[in-house]
Order: structure tokens, then sequence, then C-alpha cells
């Protein structure tokens, strides 16, 4: 995908278009930052305006929401679901924890620096995040989607090496399948 | 109401006394009573109170580790729901090598409580089932809840930590520097960490 | 015929399942036969933590252990300290400590509506509870500055006096919130299909409930009258005036119904608490805090949580930092041992509507 | 069951009754919900109040706070020039910091928005990143809310009226428990240090001190002070007006916190078996040291420490300069003193009491037996006061009184005396005038709150019963025929303010002159040195300016062999000033001679 946003071709256009405006995101809560999932999607702030909404499964979902800390045991299993996300993906680092270990920092269980592990697209700030900080976030990967720039699938594939070297120096008991896109 | 007559705790200790050897107790304060036993009565203690004291709901079972005095406390918090009294059970276990008998056929929630504790201080209960780990996966260090894990240590080892920050200054070390103070050993043990 | 077991694993990324956690199922045909739960998936090692912290940074980090009902860790890490330290509340803290516990009731049990129906495939009931849920988070956030995580019950008292006109939106809530309260009767309790779900489902033996460990909600729906509040009172739950509900039936539906009755018990009690409160200071204010210390002791102290008694047990070896910190919330046995018990037996789809009626949470399991 | 429920069937339909209804949704973000007044945002820091005391940064347990350089806030005196920088991965939004912050510079904001996909931003200077936050500050912690300790322990003294009967101590100083309760106020930020001419390590001492350590605090306090029990007592303590807790409350009383420390060891053996100093192996060179006041018992402490042979000259009968004879007794008490000055001596300073340079001793002397020597001599000849009739029976300079009052003697002041002047000397003045039994004026040509003297002084005296007269400018002292002094006349001043930006000057009001009768005068305008002993060869290769001998930053005068230090020198005249010439000094002359 080119990253000059002056270079995308009409398809391109049309076709980044089409998917910002339905992002499926996968229900996983995989820290505490969940808690602020529900009434986002819910009536009061109501989410759905913007196409988003929940989906169960990670080969039908587009997004990938880290809600806050991992602990290594999470680790292993976002990564699994994240590697059976079909292109396009996305993946938002929800809350100060994902960034630089937020109050964890000290913590022996959970990872710091979430970008080392997967690609993230947007980063919310917040312990945690509100609501509109929520819907704020999903603006800017809607507006990172539309202009092309939206490319952690890409740069994972491309630094495959790289990731896996800095997972498996956390996840001590590597027993999972390689998937191929 | 007998809020402030602690007759029926002292009543309860003065007979887990009697009944018991090496057991010493107090009530600490209106509904709440502790008792220290030896390691060894943990089992028979437990059942007793439970059987003949009306201490029939399990609340809690925590570990503290004394590290400076060598040994692990192991603390059983029950509750007898008719009486309305809290009794706390504790018992001291050596650090080195720390084992203790499994409890948990008195109450089976114990299962829980004590994996936990074996995983997290390496407490070993003799004749416990149930899977070694519970909480942590793959966790080859030591039991990380011991006091002489070293967090700070292992995130440094394990994890990374966001560039960006190295131009942090100290303000002890910046007012120092400017008028040339020599803070001398004595004192540097008193500066703010 | 005898068919051939499976395993299943659910969690720990699935829809249905309350928070991160997993539970390995062996299931023939669509029948559970064994259950067993894996956790730690949220563990950060709280407790941990608190041993580099001082008494009051500890405060600030309590209430991340359960995320859904953070309130009750803030006033029992409180609670402890004080007890332990011998340190007096004001009055009027107190007050407001009760009434932030009972607004983080309501909400709690909004957000379990949602759950509740939500897990059966109802719906609007969880945007209808969890809209409604926002309503008190918005007088969460008038009061203590934050929507999820307070922070505002502190060693002491409180941090904060209540803010002008706070009562008069608080009352408007519990209006409101009582005016919604017959619609989700007609929508939940009234609905056939929730009646249908919910009754003989999940079933607990009362004869063993209390020596399992059983607490809270499901204890009463198992017929006994076992509350915190009334047995080991404490804040100034003894002047206020209400009924612990109990139920016969120990199912889903039993559950349901207590919790219904308590909803409307806190809606109730929060009025009291707003036309009973004193006046005066809110906060014993604490030394400094970097050099605060808190004499050698221990306390274990518990509170009536929306989902049962959730107890503290706090060391202090007279530094000023905690010797140690360990939380007991009612998922530590709702959601391992007594939960695997329950699910023998029960039908796949009927697993995460028997969790969701125990109010299982599992940082609070493994914090 | 029937088969068909028509409730069942029917009541999900009820939902219908919300169709038409407005929703209550929140459509961000074409409508903003506004947070609550007291929502906590991310950080705003008014870099104006701002001292960079990095409170915040300790009590953050995320480590979320880095106290930082920024281009465009210079340290100075009170502000270390730091301001906190907070990395947004890290913070949880407790506001604790704020809670804390001893300044009440550092708020929460309504802001919460902070989304990007760069993860490397989310370091944020509150007040640099959003100079717009000052208007929209939601939490916040005002001095009733703050956990900083404002209050300070308060100190027993004697009444006022029991104080003027006897020359006993008026401050009664803390017990331990106050003293602890005092030294937790504390937060450790040692701004106070830089405002200290000699540096002294306070944050660690108060530390100690708070921790139950009083041993070790004696040792740091001994570090660089010799004296600290005398500093404690009557020091012009400069730490703190600069203090962190005095921006919004009152400072941490520093002083008195000394005092407490060293008045643990109770005589001059406690004092050598505490401190118990390393002192090192003599290396055969020898220092003289003209006056044992605080600059030269300093030098002479630290040198002899350091191995040297020590020997002081002493013009009077007892060691301590100016502490000893300018300051009363009241303040500071002769056994206070001695207890300091017969540790010194235990350790190896050698003092030659009685012994006054020029006279008899003569200073070439000196220079020639020594392998250095150090000036100590303080400012001892007072200013006059410059009005007609001074040289009068009955009018004298505050200095002789304090000393007569020091070495003994109770000189007669009649029934009325009049104190001129605004300074610790002419408040002491007025207050042992008091204790003499007279009744006391002073006059000032300022306002009040102009006095340079010590709050708690110019407190002190008005309790005992001290009258004091501001904007009153004495003209003429009135003598009757045996030039007795009888009365003094004066004017009455009015403030105006200084157009090129000065403090107000006082003018006269024409026609306000008064006559007031009074028996003695005491001039209390300053004082300064007196070089007579100084032979005219040495007066020369050390330069004097404005009579004061001229040093470098080693307190080396342009004579290498000779040193000065203490009022002589600089020009804040004060015993720490001293003390700090005298600490500095013993490197200079440590190095002078040693390599």
């Amino acid at each position: 995908m080119p990253n000059d946003k002056n270079s995308q071709k009409i398809v391109d256009i049309i076709k980044n278009a089409a998917r910002k405006h339905s992002l499926f995101v996968l229900a996983y809560g995989t820290g505490c930052g969940a808690i602020e999932i529900p009434p986002t999607m819910t009536s009061r702030y109501d989410a759905e305006r913007f196409g988003i909404r929940g989906m169960a499964t990670p080969r039908q979902a587009d997004v990938l929401l880290v809600t806050g800390y991992l602990a290594t045991k999470t680790l292993k299993r976002v990564i699994r679901a994240y590697e059976q996300m079909q292109d396009p993906k996305y993946v938002i680092g929800f809350g100060s924890c994902t960034i630089n270990g937020g109050m964890y920092w000290d913590s022996y269980n959970t990872i710091k620096l979430l970008d080392k592990y997967i690609p993230v697209d947007v980063y919310i700030n917040g312990c945690m995040p509100r609501p509109e900080a929520v819907i704020t976030g999903f603006i800017e990967l809607q507006k990172l989607i539309a202009e092309g720039k939206a490319d952690g699938a890409t740069k994972y594939k491309e630094n495959l090496d790289w990731y896996r070297a800095n997972q498996k120096k956390v996840i001590k008991n590597w027993n999972m399948p390689d998937y191929n896109w | 109401m007998t809020e402030n007559s602690l007759d029926k705790e002292q009543q309860i200790v003065n007979h887990l006394v009697g009944t018991f050897q090496n057991l010493t107790g107090k009530v600490k304060r209106n509904r709440r009573i502790e008792v220290s036993i030896e390691k060894k009565q943990i089992t028979s203690v437990l059942n007793y109170v439970k059987d003949h004291l009306g201490f029939i709901h399990f609340s809690h079972m925590s570990c503290v580790d004394w590290l400076e005095d060598g040994y692990f406390e192991l603390v059983y918090i029950l509750w007898s729901p008719e009486q309305k009294i809290q009794l706390l059970v504790k018992a001291l276990v050596d650090r080195e090598n720390a084992s203790v008998e499994n409890a948990d056929m008195i109450w089976r929630q114990l299962n829980t409580y004590q994996r936990e504790i074996r995983e997290m201080f390496g407490v070993n209960f003799i004749g416990m089932k149930g899977d070694k780990e519970f909480i942590l996966e793959d966790w080859d260090n030591m039991p990380p809840m011991r006091r002489d894990f070293n967090t700070v240590d292992y995130i440094q080892e394990v994890y990374f930590e966001r560039p960006g920050r190295e131009d942090a200054q100290n303000v002890r070390e910046t007012i120092s520097k400017r008028t040339g103070e020599e803070i001398p050993e004595v004192a540097t043990k008193y500066s703010r960490d | 015929m005898r068919e051939k077991a499976t395993t299943l694993y659910l969690g720990p990324q699935h829809p249905g399942i309350t928070g991160n956690m997993m539970i390995k199922l062996k299931v023939e045909g669509d029948t559970v036969v064994k259950a067993q739960t894996h956790v730690g998936y949220l563990h950060r090692g709280f407790e941990k933590l608190m041993e580099r912290r001082n008494w009051l940074q500890s405060f600030t980090i309590v209430c991340r252990i359960c995320v859904p009902e953070p309130d009750p860790n803030e006033l029992n890490y409180s609670r402890a300290v004080e007890e332990i330290e011998g340190r007096e509340v004001p009055e009027r803290a107190e007050w407001i400590r009760t009434l932030m516990m009972e607004l983080s009731r309501l909400a709690s049990y909004l957000l379990w509506f949602g759950g509740q129906n939500g897990s059966a495939g109802l719906y609007t009931m969880p945007q209808w509870s969890v809209g409604d849920r926002d309503y008190i988070l918005d007088l969460f956030e008038e009061l203590t500055g934050g929507r999820v995580y307070h922070m505002y019950i502190w060693p002491g008292g409180v941090r904060r006096d209540l803010p002008n006109g706070f009562t008069d939106r608080v009352l408007q809530t519990m209006d409101y919130l009582e005016k919604r309260l017959k619609q989700y009767d007609q929508l939940m309790f009234e609905n056939t299909i929730f009646q249908r779900r919910a009754q003989g489902i999940g079933w607990i033996d009362p004869a063993k409930a209390v020596e399992w460990g059983v607490v809270g909600p499901p204890l009463r729906a198992a017929g006994f009258k076992s509350d915190v509040r009334i047995d080991d009172p404490y804040l100034i739950y003894d002047q206020l005036d209400f009924e612990v509900p109990t139920q016969q039936g120990s199912d889903v539906w039993a559950r349901a119904l207590v919790r219904r009755t308590e909803f409307q018990q806190s809606i109730n009690m929060v009025r009291q608490i707003i036309d009973k409160m004193p006046g005066g200071p809110v906060y014993n204010k604490i030394p400094n805090p970097m050099k605060w210390t808190i004499p050698a002791g221990d306390a274990y102290v518990k509170a009536e949580s929306a989902r049962g008694e959730f107890g503290y047990y706090v060391v202090s070896d007279g530094s000023n930092k905690p010797r140690r910190v360990h939380v007991k919330g009612p998922a530590y046995v709702h959601g391992v041992t007594l939960l695997e018990n329950i699910l023998e037996g029960a039908n796949i789809s009927d697993v995460s509507f028997i969790m969701n009626s125990l109010g299982t949470c599992p940082p609070e399991i493994e914090r | 069951m029937a088969f068909f429920d028509i409730k069942g069937l029917v009541t999900p339909f009820t939902a219908l009754k919300q169709f038409g209804k407005a929703p209550h949704t929140v459509t961000f973000p074409y409508h903003k919900k506004e947070t609550a007044q007291r929502y906590r945002g991310l950080h705003f820091n008014d870099l104006e109040v701002c001292i960079g005391c990095g409170n915040c940064s300790t009590i953050c347990m995320n480590e979320a706070i880095d106290m930082v350089n920024l281009e465009q806030i210079e340290g100075k005196a009170g502000d270390s020039g730091l301001r906190p920088r907070v990395d947004n991965g890290r913070c949880c939004w407790c506001a604790l910091c704020v809670e804390v912050c001893p300044t009440g510079s550092l708020n929460l904001t309504k802001d919460y928005i902070y989304v990007t996909p760069d993860a490397d931003s989310f370091l944020w200077t509150p007040g640099v990143s959003n100079p717009e936050g000052k208007d929209n500050i939601s939490f916040h912690s005002d001095v009733d809310t703050s956990l900083s300790m404002f209050d300070r322990v308060p100190m027993p003294e004697l009444d006022g009226k029991e104080r003027v009967k006897s020359f006993a101590e008026t401050m009664l100083y803390y017990t331990e428990e106050a003293a602890r309760e005092e030294a937790s106020r504390c937060i450790s930020c040692s701004l106070c240090t830089e405002v200290c001419p000699d540096h002294m390590h306070i944050p660690e001492y108060i530390n100690a001190i708070a921790k139950g350590e009083d041993d070790d605090a004696i040792r740091i306090i001994y570090d660089n002070n010799p004296l600290g029990e005398m500093c404690g007592k009557v020091c012009t303590r400069r730490c703190e007006d600069v203090c962190a807790l005095q921006v919004r409350g009152d400072a941490v009383a520093i002083r008195w916190l000394k005092e407490y420390a060293v008045g643990r060891a109770e005589t001059a053996e406690m004092l050598k078996e505490i401190v118990n100093p390393d002192i090192q192996e003599p290396n055969g060179k020898k220092v003289g040291i003209v006056g044992a006041g605080p600059s030269g018992l300093t030098t002479a402490y630290y040198l002899a420490l350091k191995g040297f042979d020590v020997t002081i000259y002493e013009a009077n009968e007892y060691a301590g300069g100016m502490v000893m004879y300018g300051i009363p007794k009241y303040r500071l008490p002769m056994d206070s003193l001695n207890k300091q000055i017969d540790y010194m001596k235990s350790i190896g300073v050698k003092i030659k009491f009685n012994t006054k340079v020029g006279k008899d001793i003569t200073f070439d002397e000196i220079y020639k037996e020594h392998d250095a020597v150090f000036v100590g001599i303080g400012f001892q000849k007072p200013y006059s006061i410059g009005i007609k009739g001074e040289d009068a029976q009955g009018a004298f300079p505050a200095v002789n009184l304090l000393f007569d009052v020091n070495s003994g003697k109770t000189p007669d002041m009649g029934n009325k005396v009049v104190v001129i002047g605004g300074g610790n000397v002419a408040i002491d003045g007025a207050r042992v005038s008091r204790r003499l039994g007279a009744e006391v004026v002073i006059m000032y040509r300022r306002r009040v709150q102009d006095m340079p003297a010590d709050w708690e002084e110019i407190e002190g005296a008005e309790h005992e019963g001290v009258e004091i007269m501001p904007q009153t400018i004495p003209v003429e002292i009135i003598t009757d025929d045996n030039n007795k002094v009888k009365a003094i006349k004066y004017l009455k001043a009015e403030m105006v303010a200084d157009d090129k930006g000065g403090r107000p000057r006082p003018v006269p009001i024409e026609g306000s002159e008064t006559i007031m009768e009074v028996s003695s005068v005491i001039g209390a305008i300053g004082q300064e040195a007196d070089y007579s002993f100084l032979p005219e060869e040495y007066r020369n290769s050390i330069e004097i300016n404005r009579g004061r001998m001229v040093v470098n930053e080693q307190m080396q005068t342009a004579n290498p062999k000779i040193f000065a230090g203490g009022d002589a020198v600089n020009r804040t005249a004060d015993a720490i000033s001293a003390i700090a010439d005298g600490y500095r000094a013993v490197k200079a002359i440590e190095k002078f001679l040693m390599n």
C-alpha cells in the first residue's frame, strides 16, 4: 500500500472509503479498558453511528482493540488472534499502559510497549479513556485508513522476524501454529 | 446486643487455648479473634473450629513473607455466620523448603488459595491436587511474590522501556551541582529517592 | 447412545465470557461433563506492586483490581489502613462513602442486567441498562473527577466534599432509574424467553452453599439472609433502613430476582443517605505522604460489593509501605471452584449465562 | 406451557413505546458533553508559580513525571529551574501530584483527548504543551485540600511579661515529639540548600530527624557547620525564605530543627562521642587565625580535623566573637556556646584568649610563625548615628551595650531608652534595655514591614513591651548642662514611592518636629571593621575596599598566605556566611599548603 496519500489510486480511495465506514471490532476485552467499550457501543455514545460494531470472531474482525495492559499470558492469545485476522486489519492501543507500561510499568507480568510485539495504528491516551476519546481514536483511524496510512499489517509482514524475536522474548513456550495470509 | 462486651469472643479464645496445646489467642476487638498455632496443627484446628465452634464460612487465606525473619506466615480467615465472629488462624512456616499439610478437604475452595500460594510463594502443600500453573504461564523465575524477587530488575531484563526520557534531572543533584555542595555519605541515605 | 467427549475452550477471546478468562469444557453432545477454569490473563501482580509503593501511592492502584466495581476496593483498603493505624474518619465522610458504595452497587447491577440478558441473546436490555449506567457514571465524574476509576475514598476520609447541587442530581437520577426499573421488569422479568432460560439453571445446593464459600446475591438466592452490611456492620449501614432479600430457588432466576430487589433497595438507601447526611469535614488529613508510616499490625476488612463479600487483608510492618495487601474478591470462589462445580451437567449455551449470574469478574481472581 | 404464549409474544413489543422518543445519545464529536468541574484530565502547570521542587515527581508511583530543564526557565534562589514533564504513557490520572504540589501550580484540566499514531509523542510538558490550559483548570487543590502540611508546629515560648524579668532563654524549643512532627512536614526538595551560604545538607538532616536518627542528623550538620546549635538558635535562616511550603503556608522550622538535633548532645563529651570525627595525623603545617568568631572557629575546627596545627588569637576572654558578645544571652545562652567551643578544643583547636593582635602580639609575629594566616576579625566598630549631640553622655552604640551586658556588667540606662535602627542589633539593644528595667522606644525611618530584623524578633520585642515608632527620623539629641542626654528631637516621615522603581523612601514631613524626653539613646545602624592591628605593609599587600578585605573565591587575599572571611569580607554580615567563609577557606588553605 503506498504511503503517500497523493499517490493513491482512485481504486484505493474508493476501497479505503468503504473500509473506513465498516470497522468490526474484535470482541476481546484484554484489560481493564474493556469496561468503557459497552458504554461506547450502546445507546449513550452509540459508536455504530460510525459503522463500528463488535464482532465475535477474529477472522471476521477488522480492528483489534487492545484495551490496556497485556499480561504475557494474554499477549500470546492476542498475537494468535491478530494473526488469524484477515487483511485489512488494524490495531488500536487503548490506554496509557499500551504506550509505556502505564501504572503497571514495574509489573513482572505485563508487557510495556505494545508496538514492540504487534504493530499499532492509533493510540488513545488515558487511564482509562472516556468513550469520547475512544470515538476520537476511531475517527483518527478512519482518517488514516482514508489516507492509506494505516499500514500496520503490512509492517508486521515485512518485519515479522523482528516482531517474532520480541514476542519470543516474553513468550517462553511458543507452541502456536503459523498463519499464512 | 453484646456490642461492647467481649465475653463471647473471650469464651471462644479460652476454649481454644484449653483445647489445643501451644495455641495462643487474643481478642482484637469485638467480633475479631486471632489465634496463633503451630504449623502441624493447621488441619486439626481448622477442622475443630469448623465442626464444633461454628466457623463454617471460609473467608480468605493469605500468606505473608517475613523475609528478614526467615518464615512465611499463613493466615486463615474464618467467619461464623451464627455468632458473627471473625477468626484469624495464623501459623508460621520456615521459608526454606516451606511445606504445609494440604487442607482443601475441609473447604474445597481452599484448593484455589493453596494453588495460588504455591505458585506465588513456593509453599508446598503436601498431597494437594490441581495444576501446577494457576495464574502464571511458563514462569521460570523465583516465585514472584517472595520479597527477594525484585520486579524492577526483572522488567529491565525482559521488557522494553520507551526512550526519550533520558534528559530527566534530579532536583537535589541539580542544586548541589549549582552550589558545589558535596553531600557526605552519612547524608546520602536520607536524600529523597 | 453415549457420545464421545470433546474438549471445548471457552475464551479467553469469546463474546459471552465475562472478562478475560478461559473455561476448558469437556462436553458430550452439548452437555458439559467437566469444567475447568483457567485464569491469569489479567494478572498484573498488584500485591507485588504495592510492596514498592507507600501507603498513599497504593491507594491509587487498588481500584484497578476490580474494573466493573472499583469502589469496594478503595473502601476496603482505606478501612484496613485506618483500622491498623487507628485513624478516625469524620462522620460525613462515612456517609459519603456509603453513598459511593450504593451508587457503585447500582452501576454494577445495571452492567449486570446488560450482561445477563446479552448472554441470553436479548440485546435490548444491554442497550438500555448500560446506557442508563452512564448517568451514574456522570454522577461519579462530578463527585470524584473520574468516570470509572474514582480514586476518591482514601485513608482518612474522602478526597473532596460533595459539589454544590450534587444531591439534587442524585435524587433526579434515582427517580429516573426507578421509572426505568419498571420498564426493565417488562423487558426482562416478564419476558418468557428470559424466564424459561433462567429458571432451574445453575442450581447451587443450598445445603452446601455456605461451606462452599458462596457469598452475596447467589447465597441470598439460596435462602440465606447473609449480607456483610448486616452481619458485620461497617460505615453507617446500621443507621439505614433496608431489608436483605432472599429467594429459595438458588438458580439463575432466583439470583436475578435478588438483584432486582436489591436494586430497588439501593435506590431507597441512596435517598435515605441524602436525607440524613450530616455536615462537617470530610477528611482527616494524613501526614506528609512520603514519610507516613503505619504501626505494625494487620487487619482483614470486608465489605458487601454488588457480587458479595469483598475482603482485604492488609499487613503493616511499621514502615511507610505495606508489607502485604491481599485481596479476596467474591469471584475468587465463584469463578473457580463454584463455577467448575455447577457447570457440570449444564448445557453449553448456558455456560456464559450461568457465569453472568454469579458475577464472575476475572481481574479480582488473579489481580 | 401453552403452545402460544401470548404474553411472551407481546411483551417484547412494549419496547416499541420508546419509538419516537428523542434518543439520549451524546452525538460526539458533533455535540460535546462538558466534563465535570473536577474532572481529572491532562496536566497544566503554571510555569511562573512552579518552583521546580520535584515533589510531583516523587509522589508519582508510575514514575511518569520527570523534572527537566526548559529553555525559558532559569534557575534562581528558591527555584531549581526544572519543570515537570509528564509521560502520558505512564500517567494514571490519579492527581496525587496535584494534591502534593506545595505551590498549587500543577493542576489537571478538562481536556482529555490525546490520540495519535505516534507512540513516542506522549511526553507532555504541562504549561508548555498546553498554554491555553490555564482557563480550563478542573481538578486542583487549595490550601485546605492539599496534602502538603502547611501549618508549622508551634514553638513554645516564655510569656513576654516573664521574659523581661531575666536573661533566661525565651524560646523553649521543640520536644522530641514536636520535632519529629515538624521534620515530617519537609518535602526534601533541597531548594533551601542553595540559599544557605554554607550549603548545609538540610533535607538530609531533617529526614534523619523525622526518622528518629538524631545522631545521624548531628553528624550531617557537623559535616560543614561546627556551630550547629548556635545556628539553630540565632541563624538568619535564609533557607526558610525559599522553603517550598512557605509559598502557601509556613516554612519548615529548619533553624529550630537544627537546634533540636544538636541539642540532643548535652555536653561537649557527648558531642564528641556522637560526631566521632575522623581526625587525621598531624601534617606539620601551622595555621594562625585572628579572631575566634564563627569564621575563625570554623576554619580552625576543620583544619584541626585535617591534621593542621591551629592556633586562634582572641582579644577577649571568651571565644565566639560577635556571637558571644553581640547576641544577648536570652537568645544564645553561654552554656550552649561553651559546649560547642569546648568540643572544638577537645579535638585539638588551640585558642589564646585575651591576646589582642597588634597589642599583645604583633601581626608580623603571627605571620612569620605560621604557614598560613586566616583573618576573621568581624565588624566591631559601630557607625556613628551622625546627628548633633551624639557624643553626649548616655548616647552610645548598641554593640557596646551588648558587649558590656554580655561581659557581665549592668550599665545604667535610666528609665527611658530610645533605640535608633531597625535591624537585629537594634532589637537586641531594645530587648536588653527592657530587661535592664527601662522603657524602650525603637525609632525606625521606614515602615515596620521594611525592618530588616527577623519578624520573630520584632514580635518578641512587642510582646515584651517595646514600643516601635516607624517612619521616625531623629534629628538631634538634646543634652543638659552636664552634656548628659535629656531628650531627642525627631521628625515624622511619609513614604514616597521611588521613581526609579526602588523601595519607597521616607521623606520628612515639614513641621512634624517633636521632642521626647529620654535618658539614653542607643544607635544601631551598623558596624565596620577595625584594621588598626594590621601594619601598613600588610594592609597594602591585601586589598581593602570600602572597609572590606577583597578575597577571591577561595577566600584568599592578594597576599597568598593570608586568607580572610566573615563579616569583614562578605556583604551579608551574618554568622552563617562567616561559617561558610571559614569552610571555604579550609579547602583553600589545605590546597595551598598541601600541594
